[in-house]
């Protein structure tokens, strides 16, 4: 079967609170960086075997819904590669 | 002398560090991240805590202080003395004053515990430490895993700058009694006038509490701070 | 918008038109929907709960305020209290215990109150989900702990089927102020400004007090979940530090956390308890997010927010101490003499109502005197049966989740930071040094489970009880009482008939032992699918601990040493974890209350007399259970050969049973005639149960059973994903 | 000015421990995923203020290379769009 090289993005949710993201914010600004918006989300790779691209998908989208990402504050988005 | 204690914002072991040279009698003087002037005290503690709520890693936001560029300005140009307490060791590696990197936990918790530890090399910064030397500390992290590069590594040990290792209760290195994942059981290192240790000496004083080797330890920095000084004039 | 939608009945609806002379707008509606919550007003149970006993020579502060306090000695005081975050930790855990921990230690800083110890009480279910619960939870709990710098010095967990779709997580938090910190929402006046210091509104939690509280969880609510609420440590730091040092500098009137309805119930209690009113200007208030109402405004549950009133005065300084953390301060309304509440947004009013009436006019569900007496009545049924003794059970009760070894739990949390903790989480109590004070701080907790699934009113006895042994055994005077009450549903009767009986227990214990209630928190509708909790209240205590740097050991210290049973009891296995195993649910015992004070004085004393080698008192896992935990001390080197007179299913009993007022304690084998004498002269039962030696073993004289000590803790050390061995 | 969305990417170098992962790589495989090589990353947004798409890349990496990644151990990427 082969191989495919997933990534998936999981982000806060635009309404929910970010502490890390404000702080960093804090501290960007500090050291004079014009920014704005600062979030931090988390990025989960991996491979999985699957029979085809969609399949593999299939697969990310669920193990995200499932575990990778909180669905009730966080967002996600999968990326699938033939790895 | 006197000895300056830190508080970055969220630092909360702060007070306690204060209260440990207080009892010690030593003078201390309470510094503030966002100043800068280092003018009179002769050695520098970066306390424990979670300075910035330990976001984004630990240690990295509190690195970018303009405290942390006074410091090293005192470190190059008058070899100031610096001693990282746990979240101090974070800040000191992400400023990149000491090698390597404190990684999350292996098992992924936060932990607090007594631990043993073995001082592995003797240290002219630690004055009455000596080799071989056990001491029970209480250590609180959930990233405190020390990460150098290979090469890194061992230039720390070649250079005699491993200070302190987890070991068990016999003194004996082993992966069981390796809190945290660190590599070669590393608590604590130490490189030309700085030194960081992942335990809390300031928390064992007093038997107790458990135990008073934190005050045999922190006494021999001063010792040490002492007969450099008295060497320098 | 209707009154359903606020979680209003319809006769709440009429009599607030009475009371306004007028129909309420949305905004007013929301504000009442919110305030005449079960969770701010407490309907259900204020009545109930102004019965429990309120006063006594060390209260400084009872119910009422954001906490209760209690003195420790001329200079310093104990603020201390109870909070719930059980539905919140349920729909997200880490977040939801994270800020349940902030929650409560802002109460804490609202009383001027430095913290300095938390206690996390928890109840999971055994399944699989509920076992990763309860790891989410507790990270949450050292989430916040951790990094806001307070240790978790002790805890209660127990486990039961009952808690599945109801886990709770119960916090008590612990702080010290000197007597000038003295402050309280009570002290507004007329002129000074509001300010709303810390985090930006955002939209989070809104409706969590009108309707997350005041419901019963069904599948299928996802729509009405309120915003997760995200607690922020670091943020909870810097505001914990400004906001004392504006009250240490004195320059604060009054002040208020943030909670449950954020600024309508923080503004609410402030005015009503300084009998002033007040105008907001919501335009001030700091957003995080564009689009928010007015309503949404006022009835967010943003976190690490405080309210804080000051003198034209003092503003400036109160802004630069926040200023100087960078922690938003902000002018968000100022104190009138009218009366009135009156919010104002987008230049126009918005909401104008009496905080009287959304405080003290609240409907509240009366007691009667009858019913208050009826509480005690007897329960028929569920007598527990001792099963014949089998050495098994020893393994099989140490083993059992209510009694193993809570290390991998309180491992997770800090306990040592600031350098104050000298008895921490192994132990039954924690003890702090206090700075400044020859006394220390004795901490106690203890939650039911088991204890009142049957007899709530035996239970609520018996937590009380078992918290004040265990300060009795430190030798520590309790100051006062804070508890936690979590039940089902209060409009079905049988859930609030077993709740009242459980408050009524606590109202009685405490009573009988003279300690005062000064705070607590209650937590209702934890009930799933029309199936309620067992009603479980958590207790926590506060003692002045007059030794704090030598405690009484709770362990072996030397081989020869005898081993006494304080006060054994009548031989009734209700409750405890054998009768649960061997027949299921059954009664807890009912103690004589009478007797209560002059047993916790006598072990009190006799903690301080100098005696005795160690002592303990007995919990969960009986007799049996203590011996073994009194075992381990810092290594396996002494061991323990029990002497019982008992045989067959009174061994059981004798071993096993969880009657609270009894204590192990250990005395050298030369003083055994000043302890006999000591008991005998106060008229209290006291048996030698064994010999400690240095086998490192646990032996059992008359029956011939012995087991290694590392057998022993190996069943005890078992982990939490793995059931009880089964005999 | 205008203002761009940056996008910075860091994730743990390969030779690196990663417990997080470790973790979530155990549980997926308990729920049955064949999945392997998981790895978590951080993924920062921000937006930030900057001349052109050029100009905004720099500020991009000089902020990662400062602070967002610590280069003993981690990499990062940087994607930079107009926002
Ligand atoms: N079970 C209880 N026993 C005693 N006092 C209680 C109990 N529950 C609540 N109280 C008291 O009622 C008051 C209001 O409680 P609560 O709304 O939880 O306060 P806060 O919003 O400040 O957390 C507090 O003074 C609290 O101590
Ligand atoms: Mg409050």
């Amino acid at each position: 079967m082969p191989s495919f090289r997933v990534l998936v993005t999981v982000t806060l949710k635009p309404e929910i609170l970010d502490p890390a993201g404000q702080a960093t914010h804090q501290v960007l600004q500090h050291l004079g960086y014009a920014v704005d918006n600062v979030r931090i989300g988390r990025i989960v790779t991996l491979t999985v075997e699957a029979d085809d691209a969609n399949s593999a998908r299939g697969v990310a989208e669920r193990m995200a819904q499932d575990i990778l990402a909180n669905p009730i504050m966080e967002s996600f988005e999968c990326q699938v590669d033939l790895s | 002398m006197r000895v300056g204690v830190v508080t970055f914002p969220g630092s909360n072991c702060d007070c306690d560090t204060l209260e440990a040279f207080e009892f010690l009698d030593v003078p201390t003087k309470h510094l503030w991240y966002a100043d800068t002037d280092l003018t009179d005290v002769d050695a520098v503690v970066l306390p424990g805590g979670f300075s910035y709520g330990d976001y984004l890693r630990s240690g990295a936001l509190a690195a970018k202080a303009p405290m942390m560029t006074a410091i090293r300005d005192a470190i190059q140009g008058r070899d100031l003395p610096v001693l990282g307490i746990c979240n101090g060791f974070q800040i000191l590696t992400e400023a990149g004053l000491l090698p390597g990197a404190l990684r999350a936990n292996r098992h992924g918790q936060f932990r607090c515990a007594w631990q043993t530890l073995r001082v592995t090399n003797e240290s002219p910064l630690f004055l009455g430490l000596s080799e071989g030397e056990l001491l029970r500390l209480p250590i609180a992290h959930a990233e405190g895993s020390y990460y150098a590069p290979a090469g890194t590594l061992a230039d720390l040990f070649m250079s005699r700058e491993v200070w302190l290792q987890y070991v068990d209760d016999r003194g004996d290195l082993n992966t069981l009694t390796n809190p945290n994942g660190s590599l070669a059981n590393i608590a604590g290192i130490t490189r030309g006038n700085v030194a960081a240790l992942m335990p809390h000496p300031e928390r064992a004083l007093e038997k107790a509490f458990g135990s008073e080797d934190g005050r045999r330890l922190l006494m021999a920095w001063l010792r040490g701070l002492q007969e450099r000084s008295a060497h320098a004039s | 918008m209707q009154a359903e939608e606020v979680g209003l009945t319809s006769p709440e609806y009429m009599k607030i038109v009475e009371l306004m002379h007028r129909k309420p707008n949305d905004l007013e509606l929301g504000l009442f929907g919110a305030l005449w919550s079960e969770h701010c007003s407490y309907k259900s149970t204020k009545a109930l709960l102004s019965r429990l006993p309120h006063d006594g020579p060390h209260v400084v502060q009872g119910p009422g305020a954001n906490a209760g306090v209690v003195r420790l000695d001329q200079d310093i005081e104990v603020a201390f209290k109870v909070e719930s975050h059980n539905h919140p930790s349920y729909v997200e855990p880490v977040q939801g215990a994270a800020t349940g921990v902030g929650g409560i230690l802002r109460d804490i800083v609202a009383m001027g109150a430095r913290p300095v110890a938390l206690a996390d009480l928890l109840r999971f279910g055994i399944d699989a989900h509920s076992l990763i619960l309860l790891d989410r939870v507790v990270k949450g709990v050292g989430q916040y702990g951790n990094a806001i710098g307070i240790p978790t010095v002790i805890g209660d967990l127990a486990f039961s089927d009952t808690y599945r779709g109801n886990p709770l997580v119960n916090v008590m938090a612990v702080g010290l102020r000197s007597p000038e910190m003295h402050i309280s929402a009570s002290t507004a006046r007329p002129g000074q400004w509001l300010l709303l210091v810390g985090q930006r509104t955002g939209r989070d939690g809104i409706h969590g007090a009108s309707l997350l509280a005041s419901r019963d969880f069904t599948e299928g609510d996802d729509d009405l979940r309120p915003t997760v609420q995200v607690g922020d440590p670091f943020l909870g730091k810097l505001l914990m530090e400004a906001t004392l040092k504006a009250v240490s500098e004195g320059l604060l009137a009054a002040l208020q956390d943030l909670g449950a309805a954020g600024l309508a119930s923080a503004t609410a209690e402030l005015c009503d308890a300084s009998g002033v009113g007040a105008e907001l200007w919501l335009d001030r208030v700091p957003l995080r997010q564009k689009g928010l109402t007015a309503y949404d405004i006022m009835l967010s549950e943003t976190q690490e927010r405080m309210l804080l009133v000051t003198s034209d005065e003092n503003l400036s300084q109160v802004v630069s101490i926040f200023e100087h953390q960078e922690i938003l301060c902000s002018v968000i309304g100022h104190i009138t003499a009218s009366k009135e509440l009156a919010v104002q947004y987008r230049d126009r009013p918005v909401a104008s109502v009496r905080p009287d009436w959304l405080i003290k006019e609240a409907p509240r569900r009366p007691l009667s005197e009858a019913q208050w007496v009826s509480l005690k009545a007897p329960v028929a049924g569920g007598t527990a049966i001792a099963p014949a003794f089998d050495p098994r059970m020893v393994r099989e009760v140490l083993s059992d989740r209510d009694v193993r070894d809570r290390r991998p739990i309180y491992r997770r949390y800090d306990s040592t930071i600031r350098s104050a903790t000298i008895w921490g989480p192994s132990h039954d109590s924690a003890i702090l040094r206090v700075r400044g004070s020859d006394a220390g701080l004795a901490i106690a907790v203890f939650g039911t489970g088991r204890w009142a699934s049957v007899d709530p009113y035996a239970g609520g006895v018996g937590a009380v009880l078992l918290v004040l042994a265990r300060l009795a055994a430190q030798g520590a005077e309790p100051l006062g009482l804070t508890d936690g009450v979590n039940a089902g549903n209060p409009d079905l009767a049988e859930s609030y008939d077993a709740m009242a009986a459980l408050v009524r227990g606590v109202a009685d214990a405490a009573r009988a032992a003279g300690v005062p209630v000064t705070g607590g928190n209650v937590s209702l509708h934890n009930e799933t699918d029309g199936q309620a909790i067992w009603p479980t209240v958590m207790m926590g205590g506060v003692g002045r601990q007059p030794h704090p740097y030598s405690p009484l050991p709770d362990y072996l210290t030397a081989s020869g040493d005898l081993l006494f049973l304080i006060n054994p009891s009548e031989l009734n296995l209700g409750g405890s974890v054998v009768a649960l195993h061997h027949q299921g649910m059954t009664a807890f015992p009912r103690v004589d209350l009478r007797k209560v004070p002059h047993l916790l004085k006598s072990v009190s004393d006799w903690a301080l007399s100098g005696v005795p080698r160690a002592m303990r008192a007995v919990g969960p896992g009986g007799l049996g259970a203590v011996v073994v935990r009194m075992m381990q001390g810092q290594t396996l080197a002494y061991g323990v050969e029990m002497d019982l007179k008992e045989r067959d299913s009174d061994l059981t009993a004798r071993l096993f049973n969880e009657v609270p007022l009894q204590w192990v304690t250990l005395v050298d084998s030369r003083d055994k005639d000043r302890a006999m004498d000591y008991w005998g002269n106060l008229g209290v039962e006291v048996t030698q149960v064994g010999v400690v030696n240095d086998t490192g073993t646990l032996s059992f004289k008359a029956q011939g059973h012995s087991w290694p000590g590392s057998t022993l803790l190996e069943a005890w050390h078992r982990p939490f994903e793995e059931g009880a061995y089964e005999p």
